[in-house]
């Protein structure tokens, strides 16, 4: 039995992995670099320990000096998170080793996923359908071009233990596709120690899709549906629904069959994520399988009603899942915006700086997942991901006008935000009408990065109260007080009625 | 200077030791405490003691040398004082009269004593109605109801005196 | 069409309606009394207009202002909210009169269901069981005697204009009824300008549960199941929660079921709650009919998934109801706790002050609806509801431990609220075990009133940062500023990842 | 003093005619406003006017003189001064010279110029890694690029200055 788990990670999702644990009755340990020190979650969790200086090299990625922690903390387990150590299959191994409990897949598992042309291989026998491609590329130039003219212009060409776009080049033309392989090997050399790579055919406007997968130690395999994440700009997520409001039902359902048989060939435990190319023409093809939770699990959680996090420590604890694969249904729609400390008009810049005022949306069906708070310095260190803002409705229709209202609520102060480009994006008519695929940005550029329309009141009182603020401080007649509005006023206190009628 | 806290009736004494950074040492009565000591807003601090995570707010009162501290589960009331300042529970109850008060502006719905009735502590006196809910407001002391300086159906301000009650010995 | 919507309330209810308004695309106008000029309805409504000063009667109850504003400002409906003027039939009427909607029922099934007497014999006749009792008492002293004996005492006389407990009687005893029939009338006329009072069995551990009622204005009504309301202080209703956990599934389809019929037999449009008494062997009995909007709705709206309020203004546009009965699921469990601002060591003084600190609950499965802001300061002058805290979970057990993750986060300061009450009774074992009726508070009076155990350490710390606090002003050596961590320091800036991995 | 409030190239006098309480009327060019002001919090204002509510944050810039106004839906950054001391965008128009700076500490991933380089405004220059994300910093002007002040893997502080590029008349 879990009892005390080390969450080695920061920001948001440690928050809310407490927050699971925290509803279980189970001890949280927060760990943080030296920046971090004042991080929400290192106040919201029960124990916080030092693990390093800001870089994550020194602290978050800190194998030995978290293992020491978990250690001196008693804690029986450690939860990843997503991003740092996740899907380190070392770090997975040396936890084990150590006798703590994994929250996460085998490190054979994560190793077999994170090896992208191994993943291919596996993929294949297991009757998944991939990407039109190659096997690993030797220097045979001419053997290279015939592969690149079976496939079909254009090709991508992928390092097999890439990730980021490293190593990755897009070729065009048939004269680009030995110089591209030779750069594209040097890259992966460079950047993973190993230079193969291979090639696959490139899809134009697909859509990126991901199944759910929850499996457990007693080989049972389960999905919870998919997300649509194609709303994406430089590979970055930046709003993903469920339903996709592009597939049918019927490949859904074929989508989420594969999925499973994804997981099952590498016997896949705890919480994971097959990740879909979907093109024009409905035909699917795997991409990668991320063997952990995902950040936009909220919309999943909101249409299942199911606890990934507490899911995650059930199969770690050797539970079996408590549902079988028909008793898991869906109801509504989630939509997750994904809140960014950058400013969309210096062409998205990441930007840090000290939290003046934050108003969260709430209300009916609204869920905020974030970490920071009036007063906290958002540092250069990590990731400018603040929160996730994450909305349910019975119908699409509804879900989107539910999300505009809720960043309309959504105001945060002092850092610059991407909250006014997510309400463009919900009112371009391509969003609107679930017509969309990763080009989505792109396609709608110029709508997105225009401004709101503004009448000339609207600019007339801004000018006229910033000039109240910078007056008041010389000229009486513009100083206003809080409360002055005689609400303290006893005087005219009269009546009261007796009984609250409610 | 000795300083003392108090918690109610509990008093200790409190000697900082080091203050290094955000590490601060600190003694209460015979007891060592190393702590980790962050503010995080104006009044709001993060404490590290051994690992373990504490948020505290600490709200200044109205009356002089009080601070409010909440913690995540409770909320203490601290009085902070030079030793030998603080003022004794003890003082306090030598008083003989006790004054009832309306403790928000209202309306009273009720009086329970005529002048001169032996009131139990707790007993309730007076209901008010205020923010559209009756409040029943207690004698703080056993004793006999003195006088009563309000009516039935009165609108009063916050603070007004309502009861006297005389303590009995 | 409605396009705009005067909203004739304040507070929680008010925000919570602009909000369904805001996401129907419907504009939204507030009034407010002299004291709430800084309200956040004020603050969040598309306008805002004065209506008079702090007392409701010069102002939230002032019919006359209220049509003027909405002519004024053009609306053209009106949604009264809870409270205030939100059963009263000749608000409804008037508003009618001017041409307006009344988001509401007729003012006839309002009348009926506000004189209790009448309403009782509508029940009858309509087949829906009521509380053994009487027609209007006469001074017919040995009759009314006979009455009782017959109903068998403990017996309670109500008024029949009655509500919130004026001219109510306990009679336990036969020597006590005609002087408290006398007493009870006095009451009545004095309150009501009425005499009227009846007799009815009183029922000594009683559950207090109510169902959810949609009518349209073709003839079609709807149950969206029962709310459990029987965690009470002193009538005031504290913690709710779907579905109850005391009745079987025969009871509720057969309450449900009664329930419709009560709101058939007046011809019922809009939401409404017909409330029962269930005792302990699960004979239940009409109590009233709440002619609008309940405080605890949103746990029927987070179990059922339908937003009570759009549904309100659907029928009051005079739509169908987009669903028949059996298309109405309910999923999981929901749970609302109010948060009052009020001491539960003062006995739940109200109080009125300054807030100055909100931690909102956030994360999975967690809704807030409120209306305080830091700064905001609370007023003496209208109910101390300042926040419903509504969570969901699969099961009631997982509901319960949200509940506590939930109260455990909310944190409110500068006035005194009942949060911590509330934990307490989230870890009463009666509460836990889902075993209670009415006299939950009373029964378990001691545990609530318990505080927490605090250790030594937990003491001392507290003194210690007291003192801290203290000192800081005088003594450099415990001066603490805000972002001294170095998390600022550039210098120490070195290696960055490259990519973001999510 | 006449005043001037300043957006962007549009400038506009503003003279109070005249406050009571929470009315403000006030001019702005030719046109008059009667609002009702209320401070909610600090730096922020209900502001009520024809019975529109709008609710507006203003926060000092670290530029003199400037404040950022956020209404519900847009920001604004506005420039208060007394007439004729606006610094004009004429002014820095007859610069000749641009700076890229880094907008905040990095590592320069890579250089997409080389001193003589004509280019575009708006046209990616340097590609800075910082919070874990990569950021293309573009041109301000067209122009000839003048001089590169950093090398590709370099780590930069804030404000450093990475490249200079020279206005072509």
């Amino acid at each position: 039995m879990i009892r005390k788990i080390l969450v080695a990670n920061r920001g948001e999702i440690a928050v809310r992995i407490i927050r699971s644990c925290r509803e279980s009755g189970i001890k949280s340990v927060a760990i943080y670099s030296q920046p971090d020190r004042t991080s929400m979650h290192v106040r919201y969790a029960d124990e916080a320990w030092p693990v390093g200086p800001g870089p994550s090299g020194q602290s978050y990625l800190n194998i030995e000096k978290i293992l020491e922690t978990a250690r001196k903390s008693g804690a029986d387990a450690i939860h990843p998170g997503y991003g740092f150590l996740s899907e380190n299959a070392e770090f997975a191994r040396q936890v084990r080793e150590a006798g703590l409990i994994f929250i996460g897949p085998d490190a054979e598992a994560i190793n077999a996923m994170g090896d992208k042309m191994k993943a291919r291989e596996l993929m294949i026998k297991a009757g998944v359908p991939v990407v039109p491609g190659s096997g690993r590329l030797t220097d045979d130039e001419s053997q290279n071009l015939k592969i690149a003219t079976d496939i079909g212009f254009p090709v991508m060409i992928k390092a097999s233990a890439g990730g980021g776009g490293k190593g990755m080049r897009l070729v065009e033309k048939p004269e680009e596709l030995n110089s591209s392989i030779r750069r594209a090997k040097s890259e992966a050399l460079n950047a993973f120690g190993d230079d193969s790579v291979y090639m696959e055919k490139y899809l134009k406007s697909p859509h990126h899709i991901e199944v759910q997968i929850l499996g457990d130690t007693h080989g049972n395999i389960v999905h919870l549906f998919e997300r649509e994440c194609s709303v994406q700009r430089r590979h970055q997520k930046i709003v993903e629904e469920t339903p996709s409001p592009f597939i049918p039902e019927k490949i859904r359902k074929k989508m989420t069959d594969r999925a499973v048989a994804a997981a099952a060939s590498v016997n896949y435990t705890g919480a994971g994520t097959v990740e879909f190319l979907v093109d024009a023409d409905m035909n699917f093809y795997f991409l990668e399988m991320n063997t952990r939770l995902q950040v936009e699990h909220p919309i999943t959680e909101r249409t299942t009603g199911i606890d990934l996090v507490k899911a995650q420590i059930k199969i770690a604890n050797g539970e079996p899942l408590p549902w079988k694969q028909k008793e898991i249904g869906k109801s509504g729609h989630a939509i997750e915006c994904r809140i960014y400390a950058e400013d969309p008009e210096r062409n998205f810049m990441p930007g840090a700086g000290t939290v003046l005022h934050i108003t969260e949306p709430l209300g009916l069906g609204v869920r905020t997942d974030g970490y920071i708070y009036e007063g906290y310095e958002i540092t250069v260190h990590y990731d400018p991901l603040i929160s996730k803002l994450i909305v349910w409705a019975q119908s699409r229709e509804e879900a989107v006008q539910r999300m505009k209202r809720a960043l309309y609520e959504y105001k945060i102060t002092g850092v610059k935000t991407n909250i006014q480009f997510l309400e463009r994006i919900m009112n371009t008519p391509d969003f609107v009408e679930g017509k969309y695929d990763t080009h989505f940005i792109a396609n709608n550029e110029e709508f997105l990065m225009k401004g709101e329309n503004c009448n000339q009141s609207c600019e007339d009182l801004a000018m006229i109260m910033a000039f109240v603020e910078h007056q008041s401080h010389v000229d009486k007649r513009l100083r206003f007080n809080n409360g002055q509005s005689g609400k303290s006023n006893w005087k005219e206190y009269g009546r009261l009625h007796r009984f609250n009628p409610f | 200077m000795k300083i003392l806290a108090k918690n109610g009736k509990h008093h200790e004494e409190i000697k900082v030791i080091k203050r290094e950074g955000p590490m601060l040492q600190v003694s209460i009565g015979n007891r060592e405490y190393s702590l980790d000591v962050e503010k995080v807003e104006d009044g709001v601090y993060s404490v590290l003691h051994n690992g373990t995570s504490h948020n505290m707010e600490i709200i200044k009162s109205e009356k002089k040398h009080f601070y409010a501290v909440n913690t995540q589960y409770q909320s203490f009331n601290i009085e902070i004082a030079p030793a030998g300042s603080l003022k004794g529970d003890k003082k306090r109850q030598g008083d003989k009269n006790e004054q009832i008060l309306a403790p928000i502006p209202g309306k009273v719905i009720s009086i329970k004593a005529t002048p001169g009735d032996v009131v139990k502590e707790g007993q309730t006196i007076v209901v008010l109605s205020a923010m559209k809910m009756e409040n029943e407001l207690k004698s703080p002391i056993d004793g006999i109801v003195s006088k009563i300086h309000v009516k039935e159906d009165a609108v009063v301000k916050e603070n007004s005196v309502l009861v006297d009650v005389k303590a009995v010995d």
